[in-house]
């Protein structure tokens, strides 16, 4: 798919705002109002209301039930997501922190992500992995990873990354309907933040890129939690001068590369920001796109990628934030950027 | 098709149907399963295979406990699995040489042979890989608020796994219908379970998860029969989960590579006399279930059954290359109405 | 340090310097424990954090049972374990403190503090994370000749992690000298053992490896410590490992964002009547071990103590940005030769 | 480091010549006489010889102690070679096929790639994880997965795949000396091959790529397998008069990049061969480095990925040779490149 959505840019002013996580939760809760294979597992997602809040008041309005509090067993839960879904239910995961991803990944990777292909068929695994990824939070090594890029490698797999409450929305939706396992990375510092989404069971669909801003200088592609730093800062160099385009992949994979690759061809710029460390990460393959098509000929400057610093998460707070990329360093590679004379 | 034994009726090798299928299967199983050696030995096979010749007894006791609708999950060791489950045994043998015919359109080859119209969620090719994802299926009928009961196969090595543990953890405190079939060969590949457990029997460790643990042995169909059969109804009638140990014993190596370097010619030697076949066979002989010549008929079928299944198998096409990128992903309608 | 409690001594209550060590331990873990929390509360500290206040006994009990050589590893909540085997209050201060002086030089915080000198491999954020780490240090005393022992411990929650079946299964067929203690605070952060397990004990998880599994009481230093003591003279002696739940309760809720909605206040106002630092202040007074104003000394020294202990972490460096790149790889000989 | 090492080209007409698993034995075998810390551990490596014989007598000559066989748990094993080299020991892990590291992910990832740095530098985790990679052997798509991108994503972890026996014990000696846990990735179909190996415990240095060969028209950076396909792909290109260089990385962490980037500077053409699907793969942070380098003034084509198709590794032979680059395809791929003009 080529087509970009720009109609989820939504008015600031819009009546109907929430948060990121309200927007999760709403998703849910239609999903299992309007189809009883739908149900939601977990450690903790019951009367806790989720490690972040997520499930909230859905214990008591669906019952234990259809919101399965589990041990803390994540192979276990996942492995029977797995098999709830080849047995027609529409598993919902919940892992508390995607750190702890590595505990399941033989579920996630050589049976959730094979069995369609490998079975030749024979079945399908409509199974949605929910996980919290990011840093920020002052919770260390173990869990502030983002991991997207070893998810968006396993084909099989289906990889989004919600930036906005109404992503958070219609893109759980999609996920929910499509018959196919997808992992949902949902930054924990987008939680508490707002903004407008549509009433209803509108979906964002998987595989469709957002252009969020418009410019003509630089293209600026941006994942998570930096897609509103790399708004922030398009702002502030607006302010100079500057104008840049701003592109949320929001699917990872499926990857919709074109609105990418035809900005690119235009501005002959390219910025690439993600939280993640930089070396063999999810914007490496961007990269290497813009330098696979012709756009490579119209880049006025090199690509320049704006990634986490390849260490571990550190607790301390200066150094937390130091690791990974920040407004004031995204506008000053931006600036550097366009200083680069071919 | 599967005739299904419950505890109610008279044991298996006194009912003369129930003898005669017992018996074709097991046979079909060895046979099914001597012509993939010889395919393989003679070259016209690739990939690796994993034989459960020698353990017919346990996948055929077992399965003759469940409906058509119930479910197995199984192993790399999954042929008698799937052929006890009532799979057709073109379509298989049509997987091992990577026709479009087989069960995977030879895409998954034997280690991951699947069939929904027999209830077979897969075979898979990590050890204790099923067993979490049975779980999830027992736990899906049970929301779906069906009778269907699922029995997940796999060997004492994989009960060294931590999905071992998990899964059957959450089956225990959720009271799911599923029975966990431990057919215990004695070795995970080369490594004995003398050395692999610190306890005398897998089914001890029933004890860590509250739900009954037995063991039986699993070259008697009729042991194994009882076992199941009443570990099935148990889940069926809402008691929750099982665990039951079948001992029985590996004849060929783990796979192509094995030299049986870690046991003896006459341990193999002694457990080929317990050949669960010939065993089966002498007891509904003497107890006049079935005669003779009923007896060989039953052994003439199955190779009958064989032969045809591998001419079949040769002269189907081989697996289609072509849409290969569109198998990756069921169709998503979802996608299409926005690309439209 | 760490004064050593062997089976053969007599027990802790009765040995007023056993005694006094025991009661300064619980104190200090309590005051530390505390002064986190009013840290927290006040917005001077960050992060999270998880504290084991109200479980002093089992940590204390246990190390005791411990030589400094002998290691452990830790878990989220883990000050007491830490506290508990000797390690510095001001390090660990600084550790949460985000401070160069902390033991982790602030990269590690709350859930990464590891000590080499006494013994400790390092607490865990991941759960059950810290229990084949044990196992395979115990192997590796085993290999080096050394008479050392290790102790990991971990939660109830973590007794349905695959790695706690991988890791005591190996720690049992190989005999290896360490003590895997679960501290049964009847939640895994809001699931209940009620709900979580379908086993009376923890302990009754011990039969699955063949190893002894014992339960006590957690809150009662004494118990803890004869239970461990034995453990680890077993394992010292070549008997291999065991298994030891120590019941106890957590006081404060699992985190900073945990409102306490899977449990009664009637529920937490019990248990706190079951401090195991007030039943052991009563234990040696009535024994006449320890007077009224020994005890009071040992409660203020505690208070003291921590009351430094934050004062000079504050004044302490913060950690330092500039040798990040350089601190993720230890420094290798080999590639350094290279390039030279 | 980005020095370039060239005296391991060794010449085909040397004196010693072993097998790819024959040199990977042997550098167990001198590393394990030279340092009683060092043993080795997993599934079947006694008395079998290990799943892929790599092991083979090594049992017999060093005892079960030190070549130990465990039951089948990874998460266990490499749990255990953690402590066992935190406390001291140098643990050498074999993982019977690579896909298992799957199970094993939350020691490698959150434990041992993470502890050094985490604890300030209180512990080391000096261990090595062997694992055979790749396809072609018939074992399908839980079998046969290339996933070194995932390891090379992880900060903390050093990541190698010999292409040669000789890197094959050069690499095996350099990762048990160094004092952090290395990933060795071997491919099935290497473990036959024969090459030059030098006697003696001549290591190959961590970090420096090689050049396998030198040509002024092209830029081959490949991996693993690809490496001697590349090599036959250049020499076929040769007699079309199309001079190819062929870089093997080596070590994909810490990457030698100087040498790729100064040979493309050069030709002005890169193709990028692995076995691994290409989408955020390995070779993407290949292209990536090229566009963010000056090199990407000089290119004169679009940079060329030759990679794994998305796919789950099917069983049918044709199949599972379709999805992966063989000889013809890189050929074709590289004449194709050179007819570009930009
Ligand atoms: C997770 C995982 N580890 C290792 C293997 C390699 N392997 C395949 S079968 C096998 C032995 C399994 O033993 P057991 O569970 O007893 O089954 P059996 O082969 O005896 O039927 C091993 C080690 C695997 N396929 N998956
Ligand atoms: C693998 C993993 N899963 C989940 C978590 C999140 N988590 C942290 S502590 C905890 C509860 C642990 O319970 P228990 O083992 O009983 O220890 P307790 O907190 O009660 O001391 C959970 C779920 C984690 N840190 N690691
Ligand atoms: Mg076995
Ligand atoms: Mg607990």
């Amino acid at each position: 798919m080529t087509m970009t959505d720009q109609t989820l840019e939504a008015p600031a002013t819009a009546e109907r705002t929430m948060t990121y996580s309200e927007a999760v939760r709403e998703a849910i809760a239609e999903a299992m109002t309007a189809d009883d294979r739908v149900f939601m597992l977990g450690e903790d997602v019951g009367v806790y209301g989720g490690a972040f809040g997520v499930s909230g008041d859905l214990y008591g309005r669906f019952g234990a039930d259809r919101i399965r509090d589990t041990p803390i067993s994540e192979l276990g839960i996942v492995g029977a997501a797995v098999g709830a879904a080849v047995a027609g239910m529409r598993p919902i995961v919940e892992i508390q922190f995607s750190d702890f991803t590595c505990q399941a990944m033989d579920q996630i990777v050589n049976q959730a992500a094979k069995i369609h292909f490998m079975l030749g068929g024979e079945l399908n695994v409509p199974m949605v992995l929910r996980a919290p990824v990011g840093s920020g939070t002052g919770a260390a090594a173990q869990h502030s990873q983002s991991l997207e890029a070893w998810f968006a490698h396993v084909p099989g797999l289906k990889v989004v990354m919600p930036s906005s409450p109404a992503d958070a929305k219609g893109l759980l939706l999609a996920a929910i309907d499509d018959p196919n396992p997808v992992i949902v990375l949902e930054h924990k510092l987008l939680y508490r933040t707002s903004g407008h989404v549509p009433e209803g069971a509108e979906r964002t669909p998987l595989g469709v890129s957002a252009v969020r801003r418009e410019g003509k200088d630089l293209t600026i592609v941006a994942t998570g939690v930096m897609v509103g730093r790399a708004m922030e800062a398009a702002a502030a160099l607006s302010e100079k001068g500057i104008e840049a385009t701003v592109i949320d992949p929001r699917t990872l994979t499926p990857l919709d590369a074109a609105p990418i690759l035809d900005s690119v061809t235009r501005t002959g710029r390219a910025m690439l920001v993600q939280e993640a460390p930089g070396h063999v990460g999810y914007m490496a393959e961007i990269a290497a796109r813009i330098c696979e098509s012709p756009a490579l000929y119209r880049l006025l400057a090199p690509v320049r990628r704006v990634c986490g610093l390849d260490v571990p998460i550190p607790y301390a707070p200066k150094l937390e934030t130091a690791v990974v990329p920040q407004l004031d360093g995204i506008i000053a590679a931006a600036t550097e950027l366009m200083e680069v004379q071919s | 098709m599967t005739t299904t034994q419950t505890t109610a009726d008279p044991r298996v090798g006194d009912d003369p149907d129930k003898a005669r299928h017992v018996l074709a299967t097991m046979w079909r199983i060895r046979r099914f399963e001597e012509a993939v050696d010889d395919l393989f030995a003679r070259g016209l096979m690739h990939g690796t295979m994993h034989l459960s010749i020698g353990q017919e007894g346990s996948a055929t006791g077992s399965c003759l406990s469940l409906r058509t609708d119930d479910a197995i999950t199984s192993t790399h060791r999954g042929h008698g699995h799937c052929i006890a489950k009532g799979a057709s045994l073109e379509r298989m043998m049509a997987e091992l040489l990577g026709k479009e015919t087989g069960y995977c359109r030879g895409r998954g080859g034997s280690m991951h042979i699947a069939d929904t119209a027999t209830g077979n969620l897969g075979a898979n090719g990590i050890v204790a890989g099923g067993i979490p994802i049975a779980t999830g299926a027992a736990l899906a009928y049970k929301m779906q608020g069906l009778d269907r009961v699922v029995v997940s196969f796999f060997g004492d090595g994989a009960s060294n796994e931590g999905a071992f543990h998990e899964a059957l953890n959450l089956a225990a405190i959720w009271k799911l219908p599923v029975v966990f079939i431990c057919e215990n060969n004695k070795y995970g590949m080369s490594f004995s379970t003398e050395f692999s457990v610190a306890v005398a029997h897998i089914a001890d460790r029933a004890a860590a998860y509250g739900m009954p643990g037995v063991t039986v042995d699993g070259n008697d169909v009729e042991a194994v029969n009882d076992a199941v059969s009443a570990a099935v109804d148990r889940a069926r009638g809402g008691g929750g989960p099982s665990l039951v140990e079948a001992e029985t014993y590996r004849w060929k190596g783990h796979s192509k590579s094995d030299k049986n370097l870690y046991r003896t010619r006459e341990e193999i030697a002694e457990w080929r006399l317990k050949d669960p076949i010939v065993r089966f066979e002498k007891l509904v002989k003497e107890r006049g279930t079935l005669s003779e010549s009923e007896v060989q008929q039953i052994r003439d079928e199955a190779m009958q059954a064989i032969k045809h299944a591998v001419v079949a198998a040769n002269q189907a096409p081989d697996a289609r290359a072509d849409d290969i990128l569109d198998s990756v992903f069921a169709a998503t309608t979802i996608v299409s109405e926005v690309t439209a």
